[in-house]
This record gives C-alpha cells, structure tokens and sequence, in this order.
C-alpha cells in the first residue's frame, strides 16, 4: 500500500536517515518513539509537507515521491486537529470536497454517512471555537475521510484531548478502522494506545527505525535495549553466559532462559508482571528466589514491588489483593519466580 | 493580569509627567479655537482640498501598499528566501530616515540627469511638484507600517491550517484565498488604517517633493509661518477631527458581524 | 519556514516595485554626492554642530522615555488599571498625528496667555526656539516607540516567573529590580534606538517649535530650499551614515556576552 | 497545618466557591479534577498570588489570609517549574535565601545537602536552557526547598516531563516527602500518579470539592458519578432496589450488594478488575452469569473485555494469560463473577 524506500530527509538539525517501511492495506500501522524521535516528521514526508531529501515513496506502487501534497490522495489529521476557525463544521468538513471530482451529490451522501457514524448531528452549524477536543477530533475525520483517501495518517491522535475521552477516541479509531476499512498510519509515544490500536508498527529514535513487524512481537520480543524500556520491559540486566544459564554480571545469580540465547545479546529483561509471588502449595517456577521486600509502591489496582536477592534487584508487579492476603510489607521476605519464557535476551 | 498595587501606584507616578505631555497640548490646541473660527475655516474652499488631498493621496498610497505589500508581508511572514533579513531591514528603513531626506531620496531619483528620472519623463511620469511624488513619498513613509501589522496577522495563523487545506486538496494559491486571506483580512483593514495614518501625518518629506499641490500638513505649515499659530490650529483640529472620524468607520467596517472569535 | 514555490515567486515579482521604490532613492543619493564634496561638508562647523545636536537631543529625548516610560510600560503589560485602553490609545497618539499639528499642539500649551505657559514662563522655561521645546517635541513623537518596544518585552516575561521570585520571599520592586529588569534590558536598549532614530528623523514637528537652534533634519530643509538638491544631499548621506554608526553601537552593547539563550 | 474555611474566589469567569479542607502535618495532600476544575487557581490562592474573596486560611493555626505572598512561608513549584533564565543552577538555588534570615554559613550547608539530595552536583553551573525537565525539576525543588517552607505546593508536578521520566520524578517526590519530612499539597488530574503519592486529598469540579480525605478511601469508595468515573470505575448503571438486591433498571438483572445500600443512592459501579473470569473447579462469586463476549481489546499486559448478559454490557479487565490458556474470543460465550462486596453505590 504504501512503502518507503531509502528515504532521507536532511534538516539543518535534524535527519531522517535511511527509512525502509512497509505499510499493508487495511493496516492499523503505529509508527512509535519518544519525543523528538522523528516521528511526525517522518508523517509530514508521507504526505508531501516536508518533501523527502532523497529515496522512494511507493502508493499502491505507484511512485508519489515528487507528488505535491494535495495530489496524494493522503489524509493527515494533525495533532491538534487544525479546523478553519471560520468555517463551521458543515463547511469544514465539506472543505476538500470541491477540489475533488465529487459530485455535489456523492459529497451529501458522504457527509449524511459520516456525520451519523461518527455523531456530529448536533454540532453542524457550530463553529472551532465551540467545540470540546472529542468533537474537534470527529469533525476532524469526518473532514478527511470524506475525501476517501487511500490512507489516514493520524499525529499523536489522543495527545489534545482531554484525559477523560481517551476511552471514548480510542474506540472510535478502532471503528473508523474496522468499518470503513481504512489503513491508517498513527503517530505515538506511548505503547499502552499502541497496543490497544495498532496491529503492525515500527519503532523510531533519532531519526532511524530501530524495530519493525507485528505489534504483538515487538511488545513481547524486544530487540534492543531501547525498544525494551519503551515497552515496558524492566530488570535489564547484562549477563554473561555460564554454561546454558545466564549469569547477572558481577553477581552469582543465574538464570535459566527457555532456550539458548543469541550469542550477541548482552543484557536480559523481564516483564515485572512475569514476575510472579510464589503462593504457597503452587508449583514452582523454573527460575524460583527467595527475596527481601525493598519496597512496595501503588499504581492503581496493581502494586509495585522491589526484591532484593543475592545482590540483584527485581521488580515485580502484584495484584493488590496477594499484598493484603500474605500480609507483604517491605523488609519482609517473599518467594517469586519467573518462567524461562519470560526471559528474554537482546 | 494583576491588581494595582503600591508599586503600581508608584510606577504611574513616576510615567504621569508623560501622559500630561501627550494630552495636555492636544486638549489645549482643540479647546483653543472658537466656534466661530473652525466655522469660517471649513468654509474655506482651499482648506477642505488640501484635506480632502492629504486624505485621498494617502489612501492611494494604503491602496498600493496593500496590493504589492500584501504579498511581499506573506513571503516574509512565510518562506525562506535568501537575504530574507535584509530585506526586513530594507522595509523598516523608512522609519529611520530623517523625513527631508526621503523627499531628497526621492527627488535624486527622479533628476532629469538621473536615467531612471530621464525614463520617467520620457514616458510622461513627473515626480517633483506632482500628485504622482506625493503618493510615491506617502508610499515610502507608510509601507513598514502595512506590511509590519500584516505580517504579524500572517504569523497568528498557524501554519498547520495551510498544510491542512492542502492535505485537504487545495493547491497553493486556492489556500491563500480560502484560508489565509479569511483569516488575516482584518490584520490587512489595520495596517491601511496605520499607512493611512502615516501618510496623512507626513510633512517634511512631502514638502521637498511638492509645496503645491497643497497636502494639509503643508497648508498648517504656511497658515503658521505667514499668519501665526492662531490661524493654523482650526486647520490642524479639523484635520484631526476627520482622520478621526475615517479611522473610527474603518475600525467599525473590520469589527463588522463575525462568526467566530479569534 | 517553507521552501520558495511557484506562488512565493509570483509573490516576490508582485512585491518588487516596492522594494524598488524603497532602494534606489537612497542608493542613488547616497552615490551621487562626491568624494570632495562630502568631505568639504562635514569640514563645515555648522554642519557638524546640527548633526551633534540632532543626535544629543534626541538622545536626550530617548533617555527621557527611559526612565518614565519604563514604569508606564510596565503597567501597561502587567496591571489591571482603569482607563487603560485610553491609555493605549493616548500613546499611539503621536503616530496618528501629522507633523506640524504636534509643533502647534506643543505651542499651544507655551503661549504666555495660556496658564501653563505663564507657569513655564515664570520658572524660566521656554519652549519656542528653544532646546528644551526641541526635546519636548521628539519626546513627544518618540514615546510610543519606546513604551511599545519595552511593553513587548516585558509580555515577553512569563508572569509566572515574578510570582515564583515571589513566592521565594522577594517584594515586588525587588522582584522587578531582579528578575524583570535583566529580562527586558535589551528591549530597553532596543526602545531607546527606536525612540532616538524616530526623533533624529523629525522635521515637521521640530521645524514648528524651533528654527533655530537648528537640526539636521531642518538645515537640510534650508539648504535644499536655499541651493537645491545637490547641496542638501551631502547632510543627508552624512546623518544618515552617523545615526547608522550609532545604532549599530547600541546594538553592539546589548548583543555583548550574555550566557543564556531567549 | 493548613486549613481552608468558607473560601471563596471569584473569578470573571470562574469561582471557587466555599472551598473547606484540611491538610495534616506530613500529608501528601492531593487536589485532584479535570482540566479547567480551579485546582490550581486554588494552589495559586493558598500561595497568595490570587487573593481570596473570602474565606480564611490558617497556616498552623495563625490566619495567613491577607498576608502578601512573600510572607507567607510556603513554596510553590510551577509546572513548568519557572526557572530564573538569566540565572544559573547555583544563583537560581540560592535566589531565595537572600530574603529570608538564612545565614550565608547555614544557606551553604543547605545548599551542599540539597545539591546531593537531589543529585544537582553536575548542573550546579549550567542555565536552564541547558537543563532537560527532570534536572529542572529538581532546581524547582532545590530552590524551594532550601527556603525550609512549612508546605510545598506542587501544580501537576509531572505533566510538563516526558513520560520517560514520570517514574524517577515519582520516586523523587516520593522522597522529598519521606526523607526531609515535608508537607506537599499537589495538584494533579491523573488518578494513577495520585494513588502512587498522596495519602489524602480531595476531588475539585467546578470549582467546588465534591470529596475528601483518604485516598484509598476515595479509590474504593467514590460517592458521586463523578468521582466514580474518574477513579477508573466502570460498569456504571442506575438500579433500583428490588427487595435486597439491585435490579439494573430497565432490564431484569439483579445483583446482591455486600450490604443494603443507603436509600438515597442510585447507581451502582463495579470495577472492571473485580469482574473475575471464573475458572472451572473454583468457588463461584455471589454474583454469577455467564455472559457473551462482545469485544476483547488489548490494553497493555491486560485486556479489556466487554461482556453481554440479559442486555446488560459489563466491562472486564482480565489478565492476557486468562484469555490464551481458556482461548476465549469475541463471540464465545464466558462464566463471570465478582464478589459482593466489589458492588458499591452512589
């Protein structure tokens, strides 16, 4: 669908160096890193705003690269939305129409369809500045996807709005995506919307794709460092191997892994929701410790938990409910362990 | 914004003898002359054409300024363009040239020896002692004033509104108009307000370049050298007085029904 | 910032003229004058007497609206105050204002008949013909230049900066003596460069109050009455280049070192 | 320590309006709302910086109402932790000290305790501009701090940082609270961080406290709608009582509550993490069905599963490990529960 090829864009400050990116049809694709990672910048090229210093772009293979931006048949719903002040909704959502060969009454059609699905019935002829961040999302969309562009590319979509209507965007991304069978291209620096929106997705820093494939694998096998702590991932150790189990360097802790690992990976990392409280009576885990609680820290239902065994700190993520039932307080011992496959290497 | 406060108080204190300089002369000059007086002046046919010069000149020149200002205050406001500083240095100079040596500026030009001044004549354009002058005079000493106030209306809108019209389709131009021009026009209404404003006020320059046709600065001016400040201050009110008045029913045509706030 | 595209040249070819007209004026005066007669003009005392008081009372001027116009400014950006649109409005004034009416507005307040002319007269200040009346008059058009630049400035500040030198046991003056003042003190330069260069300038208004002692701007006037073009000229490129030397000191100054970005 | 009677500020546009609280000694005191709640106009009126209307504020029983913000002994920490620019970390720091009666000795040994306590040695000489926002947080701090404020008043102290960061700015405030024995009020709208820091608080909309004290109590026992939904309850519904269990209203699904509920109340909310997926073999909930799964959507480690049963939709957050090993999917049919005493109403 769409696919970018060796492309590097050269600002005074700033580069995109060396993009590979497949984007399939009717792909929920999250391009994903921290602030100042490119990321946005890397959405204004797709679309032709910040053109390309060199390299390919493909649309259904068709080459686009050198296209102008209003010939790209792309849809880009900035961050903030950027609705025309003065039009009202009805307006700005019927902007791009005339420069379209839609008919007057195609365009009516479109706009009765996307003004029901996506709930603008009251607000029509209600002007920006009268509109909650919810709705200038939704007018926001209706104005793009009333073009019927090929892709939608969406900057950081949650960021402007409010908190409490997070739930409620999420859900209508996750139905423009389903129903209307768009492929959508999402900026984001937070893995928890990812997850929850995204079926593939890359990971960017500094201007390079570090990680690239199925949400799903990326979340789960990490393949770097970088890519580890943006996840999620916790106790990053570096280890080095003692026959088939890993060794925490400068500590005699060892670890079993499931498998050998590569043999140029360096650190380990668990999730600290793998990290399990042994109750009592439960089989054992492979890799199982006796520890000293360090520390223990509320995050909502689930409670942050710090193990100190052998010299090693582990944190763990335990449901409140454990903590209150086995009376855990900190400077007590527990017992915990991880399965071999919640260790991974990179 | 906060409270006045002790030092509030103090620093007003300290600024008083300021504002007493602006207004005093001001309410002093238009409480001066009687009723009779400015009766007889406005009856003066060549008062109320040099005023009516002075006003229709600098509009003129407001109206050349916006429509080659207009564009040139968007590339600045917008584009990178090589020697893009110097130019925003070239547009704020008229301010800071002493006001005869723009008229002298002007006037080198416009020399018959000079082979720009010698193309002018030859294709029938007169500088010197000719509306043309003065409008090119008033032009000069307005045009930072326009493109200064326009330029900052582009800079309030934001640039994501552009790209959005052309995500949306709109070729380059066709945004300008639908987008840009809708949400600025109001900054383009002030700045000829402040052109205008300008080029009406303008005396020493517009005295090099022509004496006569009479612009009303001019005419307060020989009022006060051949018959004394007495006899040029109805003049000087009524000038006042109807600037007033235009500036007021642009401001209103600007603040006309608006749907949205900005 | 974006790249030049087809509408931004079509955009600079519409805005051409002006740069045109704002360029060759002052090239071709600034060329034409010889060698020898430049030199022999800054050789002549009274020229180099009007330039210098030009500059020092205009200086004058600006250091005037330094220290009453910085406390004015800063109500201005920063305290609710009754009246304070007026108060705006009364500081733009001058702009507004032709030329010679600000001269006759200023005389208007000094006739003996006037009770704050008598006053005046009475304590020994004169304003007709008089240094004193020259720096009444480029303060008067020099304000808003100042108090717009500094007010800027001081928006420039987040408030929320004075609140925390607040909140961490400073007063309020102690707060602007600290925290605002080292903030805002390249605007104050940049406002007493605006002020200075727009006071150099005037002509019509200083002409009114004062003849003699005379300006640049006025001996300019006279010459080029007197003897033409070609002997005002040489005044104007030397004003014109001194005033520059200064401005690009003042702004020297306030670029020296300073470690922090803003 | 710092008690708020009879407050009011009014506003043009907005009003706190007879605001009553009471922050304790040691307290980490959390002022929770939405955006726009007067959160943090009433941080600013504690402070002094927007006198109040009305009211009086004691500060350890002295009335500190019309004392002018210098006076008062209390430190604010801006959010975007308004750092002096001109000055560097040193000046900033000490910026304070010269206008109280802190000896140069005794100002310097606190300055030497903070730089290390707050981990400053290497940025002592830098200006702010060069300072990433969790180094200006910790300046923020530090020049609040060495000032020995009786209370430290802290406006979103996370927001402006990159979510990178949120956990060692946690842990650093978390800290500051133990270690140096401080009382801190702090604005916040996120429910998460509050859980993790605060021990007490209270819920602010619209300019008026709708709830206070502990925040276990306000997670566990909201009492409004309002603070319901913000506290991350779900399965909202309104019922009426039908004997001693709640009919959902308009459908005829019952649900036996711990308790009678108070007469006054109307809905009922269930947390969506006490929704058990009942597995086969153990004990059953007092409240059982078996419902139809409608949705199952990833939200991190967890999935949020939406469940149907008699018409009535029940949201479910349930362990990701749940879902592979009974491989259960949208359109299967679950057995579900939760126990009585995750019933509350409001």
């Amino acid at each position: 669908m769409i696919s970018l090829h060796h492309i590097n864009l050269h600002l005074p400050d700033f580069s995109l160096t060396d993009i590979h990116l497949q984007v399939h049809r009717h792909d929920f694709f999250a391009l994903i890193g921290p602030t100042g990672s490119g990321k946005s910048l890397l959405l204004e090229g797709i679309m032709g705003i910040m053109p390309f210093t060199s390299g390919i772009l493909l649309s259904d293979g068709r080459d686009i690269t050198r296209f102008p931006v209003e010939k790209r048949n792309l849809a880009l719903v900035y961050q903030d939305f950027a609705l025309f002040p003065h039009l009202n909704v009805f307006k700005n959502t019927l902007y791009g129409t005339t420069f379209h060969n839609i008919s007057k009454k195609e365009a009516g059609q479109r706009f009765t369809y996307l003004v029901s699905a996506l709930g603008l019935e009251k607000i029509v002829h209600r002007y920006p500045h009268n509109l909650s961040g919810g709705e200038k999302q939704r007018v926001a969309l209706a104005r793009s996807l009333i073009l019927n562009p090929q892709v939608l590319l969406l900057d950081e979509p949650l960021s402007a709005l409010d908190p409490v209507f997070h739930d409620e965007a999420r859900q209508l991304l996750k139905k423009v995506h389903k129903e209307l069978r768009m492929t959508i291209i999402m900026v984001s620096h937070n893995f928890d919307e990812v997850l929850y929106l995204a079926n593939r997705g890359a990971i960017i820093k500094g201007g390079r794709i570090m990680h690239q494939g199925d949400i799903l694998s990326i979340f789960e096998k990490p393949d770097s460092r970088f890519t580890a702590n943006f996840v999620g991932m916790k106790n990053i150790m570096p280890y080095h191997l003692n026959g088939s189990s890993l060794q925490i360097t400068g500590t005699r802790l060892e670890i079993i892994p499931h498998c050998p690992p590569d043999p140029a990976h360096q650190y380990m990392g668990i999730r600290p929701e793998n990290i399990l409280f042994h109750i009592p009576g439960n089989p054992v885990c492979k890799n199982h410790f006796t520890g000293k609680i360090k520390d223990i820290a509320s995050c909502g239902v689930f409670l942050r938990v710090q193990l100190e065994t052998q010299g090693v700190m582990f944190e763990a993520v335990w449901p409140a409910a454990h903590i209150k039932q086995f009376r855990l307080e900190t400077g007590k011992t527990a017992a915990f362990g991880f399965p071999s496959v919640a260790v991974h290497t990179f | 914004m906060k409270q006045m406060d002790l030092m509030g108080w103090l620093f007003l204190f300290l600024g008083l003898p300021l504002i007493l300089l602006l207004t005093l002369p001001l309410i002093s000059m238009t409480t001066e002359p009687s009723a009779a007086m400015l009766k007889e002046t406005i009856a003066d046919k060549d008062v109320v054409a040099a005023i009516a010069r002075s006003i229709s000149l600098s509009l003129c020149a407001a109206g050349l300024a916006f429509i080659m200002g207009t564009p040139l205050a968007y590339l600045l406001a917008r584009k990178e363009l090589p020697g893009k500083r110097l130019l925003e240095g070239i547009i704020d100079l008229p301010i800071m040239i002493p006001h005869p040596v723009v008229g002298i500026a002007i006037l080198s030009l416009a020399g018959r020896n000079h082979p720009i001044g010698h193309f002018l004549s030859d294709v029938g354009i007169q500088i010197m002692g000719t509306k043309t002058g003065i409008i090119c005079v008033l032009l000069f000493v307005g045009l930072p004033f326009y493109i200064n106030t326009v330029k900052s209306g582009f800079d309030s809108v934001p640039v994501r509104l552009e790209n959005a019209s052309r995500t949306l389709g709109a070729g380059a131009l066709t945004t300008f108009i639908r987008i840009t021009f809708p949400l600025t026009w109001r900054h383009m209404i002030l700045g000829i307000i402040m052109c205008t404003a300008r080029a009406i006020s303008e005396f020493g320059a517009v005295v090099i370049v022509a004496y006569h046709p009479m612009t009303a600065p001019v005419m307060i001016y020989e009022r006060f050298t051949a018959f004394g400040l007495k006899y040029s201050q109805p003049i000087a009110v009524w000038l006042i007085f109807i600037s007033f008045v235009l500036f007021v029913m642009l401001r209103m045509l600007s603040k006309s029904i608006h749907p949205y706030n900005r």
